[in-house]
């Protein structure tokens, strides 16, 4: 008997709960022009998600994913990103987004019913939402496929969640990343829980990171509620990727403080005790004291923010509901490129249709 | 005996048959605790343990091929696919192995397994979560491919799926989940499988549907009356295998067709009841076979959803068309 | 100009399409040294280099996703399943992606792509290697169903298919494979897509049918013709959509259908046209529409398979039936 | 940073290629009883191969997935299993199945276009050999599940090879014995090649083993040329297994000496070269050598049993040989337990149109 191979899978975190720095941190640590930029970006898409919460609530909104707690690994993963990289979300990810350009309107038209949503403004080429579970592994593959092909110097990122870590596509993402060298990274973003599932029945394995190891891929846990743990394995396997290093598994430790969607009711399957003690380790709060003690942030500087982002989230809000419906032919005019005769006759009726009545 | 929702009837079939066959084991995402998205599995792991309703890990492949190899090995798995709309990586288990198992050994292994789905739209769901997919499975052999619309008949025919020696797609339409109460015995008695049901007697034309849109149909049938037009209701229930013979002698009578459904038009299900017509009925048809169905496009997002459902209004003009020609 | 197969047509719109466009690459398994299993990509590898012609791992999900995020992302992607049987893991990625990636961003992205298969039965393959699973697909918006039953045909339809800006679903018959030679000029040329081929006018039956079975109708049209019958042969070459107006002109003038096909019977393709024709063309029908199919059971391991396929004979028979009414 | 999780991989070789005990081996190295018995198992798979690749050449027989090389690990994994477990191949297993009482005749008749083949003597709840690659892992998972909940000891084993590895279902199914600590054998005979393609096109893995990382499962690898690393790994496997301690995966590293079937034709892709360096590496003569160093097995031995073999597998194909098709109506008896009406009239179609004609 020989050991043939061994790996070790290394855990990082900077920023602790108390928003205290446990170990030499890279030099974003000390960038607090960035980190107050990232810390506003933060705060930002906890207003917004509050908001768009309330929006559903009130019938304003369908069915709606909460970010709530996400928010560091979230804004890591999407501040890590240059405008050419290509980001291949799951339905969460809209601090991600918001880097990128993606706009709170398109967020809401999306979960407002309506496919203009998934028109970003932001990079032309991301993904749009994805709501078949890890499928957008293989999507953000196949484009890590395409930049390594054409010789451009891109990475392309996929986030998927704890339970999205045991679905085929997932495997096979990483798979082919590792056989063919391909400039990808995967977010698998730990939150606990996969809709009612807790991540222990997701799998044996005794962390998420070391999925990676069945690729032959470089693979990290991080403190997902740590911003400049999630930037720092970020910066490291983009700039692998983008050099022709090839593909990174990343599990961004965190916890889903909300609802799976505003459609579930976490009281009837997980305990107040475990919420609790999740908040006390929320991005926010560590970030913040972090900030305050370096008097990079105060109250003041916070309420200030807080109003401004719930002014432009309010104007977000009203662009989405002031959007008129689309006409009854945007059912048909996307399906082909051209509306082969029978599909067009079709229109006609449901012009027709709509005229009669 | 209580009034109950089609989804109750699902969750009571559900406990009546695994109080009484230990062999049935329910699997899926969140049926345990949470008891289902829509919770079709509500209580049955306080009832029966977590060795009996099994939350799997997050994976449609996983949870089909397991079902195969659980009801190959003497279970009853009755699997879910927690939308219809995920149940694509289910497909090559369900077709390459649950279908054919008999087949391949010659009846020495089989599959007596259900696959479970909440299927079809119009509850302004999110994306993928509105789909009507049962034309995925209806040209598979060895698969049988159920649709409730009511909740004896979710009871009744979910029974008769689990205790069917051979695999069972049940498809379940969401729409009329707590659309309304009836009483349903929970008595254990199953329905046949493979016969369609007559909802509504009629003489003037027959309209043919299956899941939500029974409702659509029968409310259509309703409208139909109140102008002196009396249509058949035949609600297929069984897709697959089909039970043309009930449908052909109420086309004998009627002389009239009218198929609807949900699902896109082109090579929907509607068009095998259509060729079939054609087939056999051709000269007892006055008019010209009508269906009214989905569009071929994808169901949109809810905006615009109740624009791509067949409606009440589009049945009674195809009932209408029927008769004047 | 030589002459070549159907599958050598295969390579050489492959080869051409590649040489002119960068986009192109073929992905799939055994595409590379090996050129294929049945040499579809024969030499593609030597021509082009392993960057465009990848051996991918063995897992058709990955297959067919890499090819959605590669097709989004510029590329023109042609992913190959070994066998049309071995398909069913790409669903997931072809209809909730491929298909409706258009759809979904109100065409900021879209999805160029191709997936090839080997399709059918008759070649004495082992188990999985026979099926004809258009089925599966036709009923999915945003598709296109594609399959040759010529080198000219394949040829032509494969540059469409390759150049069409949304997926298409190209299956490759392969009982006909290496059937007979013809003179395919290698001239870029495309056939149009979406459109249906008359393969032999006729005035007392039309023959429908696509894939492997133009074989045994065009030699049934042969038998028919020696009595004295005068059948149009049709060959749908895009399944879906369908050039249904074709078909209606053809049997607006012989009166009579015949609609042949290999998949099993109920829910098979054929049902639809049968469907269409009673919608449409009811009043010009002197009989009623025949189907000939696959049974709707599993295609037989190879030992009864031919017993299994629709035969000369019973299209023949079919015909004859349609005359006799 | 801190190291969360460190894992090693066991390579396992007892009988080097020479036929010598390179180190402390288990009962099994001494036990020349049973080791003569599983070599002369392993002789009889071997003439059964090649009279079955001749029968296809000569047109008695279908496409013919060849075992050759194989012999060791088919052996060592039927041999270790009990009638009461369950086996579920893909293929090419033979070895294993004979060691379970499953027929010559019957792979004949399987290959031969039959479905009769797979209605077995062996033990009749063994899964019917499986085409679509890796899906038996999933149903060997699904068996083990049965097993546990009904609380028998029993295990499920399945073969999947070096390209099955890559397929969703095999991640699938270690997974999620992993999570339900299912008693699932799971083993990857990496014989180097799926059909063309070469195993190092498969993963970036350095070893298949260590997918069973990402299950959080033990994990090892053998030579799986060497009959007794082959068995103690399985024994050590079921054991566990059995007793309720959960699954294993266990990559058996051999070579696949033939074509990957009779219709294929390895010289295009394959230098000789490779082929013949395996050679040197392959199961029987060493374990012949092994033998013949302890006095166990000689050459008169070895032309005998191969004689006996023949004249057995002789016998084999005599039978299958003189079977007769199956009536046209197995077409449609066996796909419900009762044939619906529809069906039934097909069914008389049929049978008409074979009088007819
Ligand atoms: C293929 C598929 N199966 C099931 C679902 C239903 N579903 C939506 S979200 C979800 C749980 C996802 O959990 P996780 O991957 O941990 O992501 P999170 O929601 O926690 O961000 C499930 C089962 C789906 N969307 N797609
Ligand atoms: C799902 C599926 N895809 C493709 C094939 C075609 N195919 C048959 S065997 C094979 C290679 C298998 O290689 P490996 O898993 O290493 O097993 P080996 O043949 O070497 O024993 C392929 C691609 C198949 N049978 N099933
Ligand atoms: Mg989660
Ligand atoms: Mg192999």
């Amino acid at each position: 008997m020989s050991t043939c191979a061994s790996f070790q899978i290394e855990h990082l975190q900077y920023l602790d709960a108390e928003g205290k720095l446990r170990a030499a941190a890279p030099p974003l640590a000390k960038d607090f022009e960035q980190l107050v930029a990232l810390y506003r970006q933060m705060l930002f898409v906890r207003v917004f998600d509050a908001k768009s919460v309330a929006l559903q609530r009130t019938g304003k909104l369908g069915t709606y994913a909460s970010c709530l707690g996400h928010e560091a690994v979230h804004v890591g993963v999407g501040s890590a990103l240059r405008p050419e990289d290509c980001f291949a979300p799951s339905y969460r990810e809209y601090g991600a987004q918001f880097c990128r350009g993606v706009q709170a309107r398109e967020v809401l038209m999306y979960w407002g019913g309506d496919e203009r949503g998934n028109d970003y403004s932001g990079p032309r080429h991301d993904f749009a939402w994805c709501v078949p579970i890890a499928t957008q592994c293989l999507h953000a593959a196949g484009a890590a496929l395409a930049y390594k092909l054409r010789k451009e110097p891109r990475a392309a990122v996929c986030c998927v969640g704890d339970g999205g870590s045991s679905k085929a596509d997932f495997y096979g993402a990483i798979n082919v990343t590792g056989a063919m060298t391909l400039p990808l990274v995967a977010v698998i973003i730990n939150n606990q829980w996969a809709i009612s599932v807790p991540r222990k029945a997701q799998t044996g394995a005794q962390t998420l990171a070391q999925k990676g190891i069945a690729a032959g891929l470089p693979c990290v846990q991080v403190d997902g509620n740590d911003l400049i743990a999630v930037r720092a394995a970020m910066d490291t396997a983009l700039e692998r990727a983008r050099k022709g290093g090839g593909g990174t598994v990343i599990e961004a430790v965190t916890y889903r403080l909300s609802d799976h969607t505003t459609a579930d009711d976490a009281r009837r399957y997980r305990d107040d005790a475990e919420v609790k003690a999740a908040w006390a380790r929320e991005p926010m709060k560590r970030l913040r004291a972090y900030l305050e003690a370096h008097k990079a942030w105060d109250e003041k500087k916070e309420e200030a923010w807080k109003a401004e982002c719930a002014a432009r989230v309010d104007a977000e809000v009203n662009a989405y509901l002031e959007s008129k419906s689309q006409p009854v032919t945007a059912m048909f005019d996307y399906t082909y490129a051209e509306l082969p005769v029978d599909l067009a006759r079709q229109r006609e009726a449901a012009i027709a249709r709509e005229q009669g009545h | 005996m209580a009034q109950i929702t089609l989804i109750e009837a699902v969750t009571q079939a559900l406990a009546w048959e695994m109080a009484h066959d230990p062999a049935v084991v329910v699997l899926g995402e969140d049926v345990g605790v949470n008891g289902g998205v829509f919770r079709a599995t509500q209580g049955l792991q306080q009832k029966f343990g977590p060795e009996r309703v099994i939350d799997t890990p997050l994976d449609e492949t996983t949870i089909a091929g397991l079902t195969v190899g659980l009801a190959a090995q003497g279970m009853k798995p009755v699997a879910e696919a927690q939308f219809e709309g995920f149940i694509y990586p289910m497909m090559e288990h369900i077709a390459c192995h649950a279908a054919r198992m008999r087949t391949r050994t010659r009846g020495r292994l089989h599959v007596p397994a259900v696959y479970r789905a909440p299927w079809g739209g119009g509850i302004r769901a999110p994306e993928h979560h509105s789909e009507a997919n049962e034309h995925l499975f209806t040209n598979i052999p060895g698969l049988r491919v159920v649709m409730p619309s009511s909740p004896a008949r979710a009871y009744g025919l979910l029974l008769a799926a689990i205790r069917d020696p051979d695999p069972v797609m049940f498809f379940e339409p969401k729409r009329i989940y707590r659309q309304y109460k009836e009483e349903v015995p929970d008595d254990g008695e199953a329905l046949p499988l493979d016969v369609c049901f007559v909802l509504r007697d009629g003489s003037d034309v027959t309209l043919v549907t299956w899941g939500a849109q029974v409702k659509e149909t029968l409310e259509a049938a309703d409208a139909l009356a109140k102008e002196g037009i009396s249509a058949e209701v035949i609600d297929l229930a069984t897709v697959k295998p089909l039970d043309f013979d009930t449908i052909a002698e109420s086309v004998a009578k009627t002389h009239r067709c009218v198929i609807v459904h949900e699902a896109p038009r082109t090579a929907g299900f509607g068009a095998e009841i259509a060729a079939r017509l054609a087939e056999h009925s051709m000269f007892d048809l006055y008019a010209p076979v009508e269906r009214v169905t989905g569009y071929d496009t994808h169901i949109p997002l809810f905006r615009l959803e109740m624009k791509y459902l067949p409606s009440v209004q589009r049945i009674v003009e195809a009932a209408k068309r029927t008769l004047t020609v």
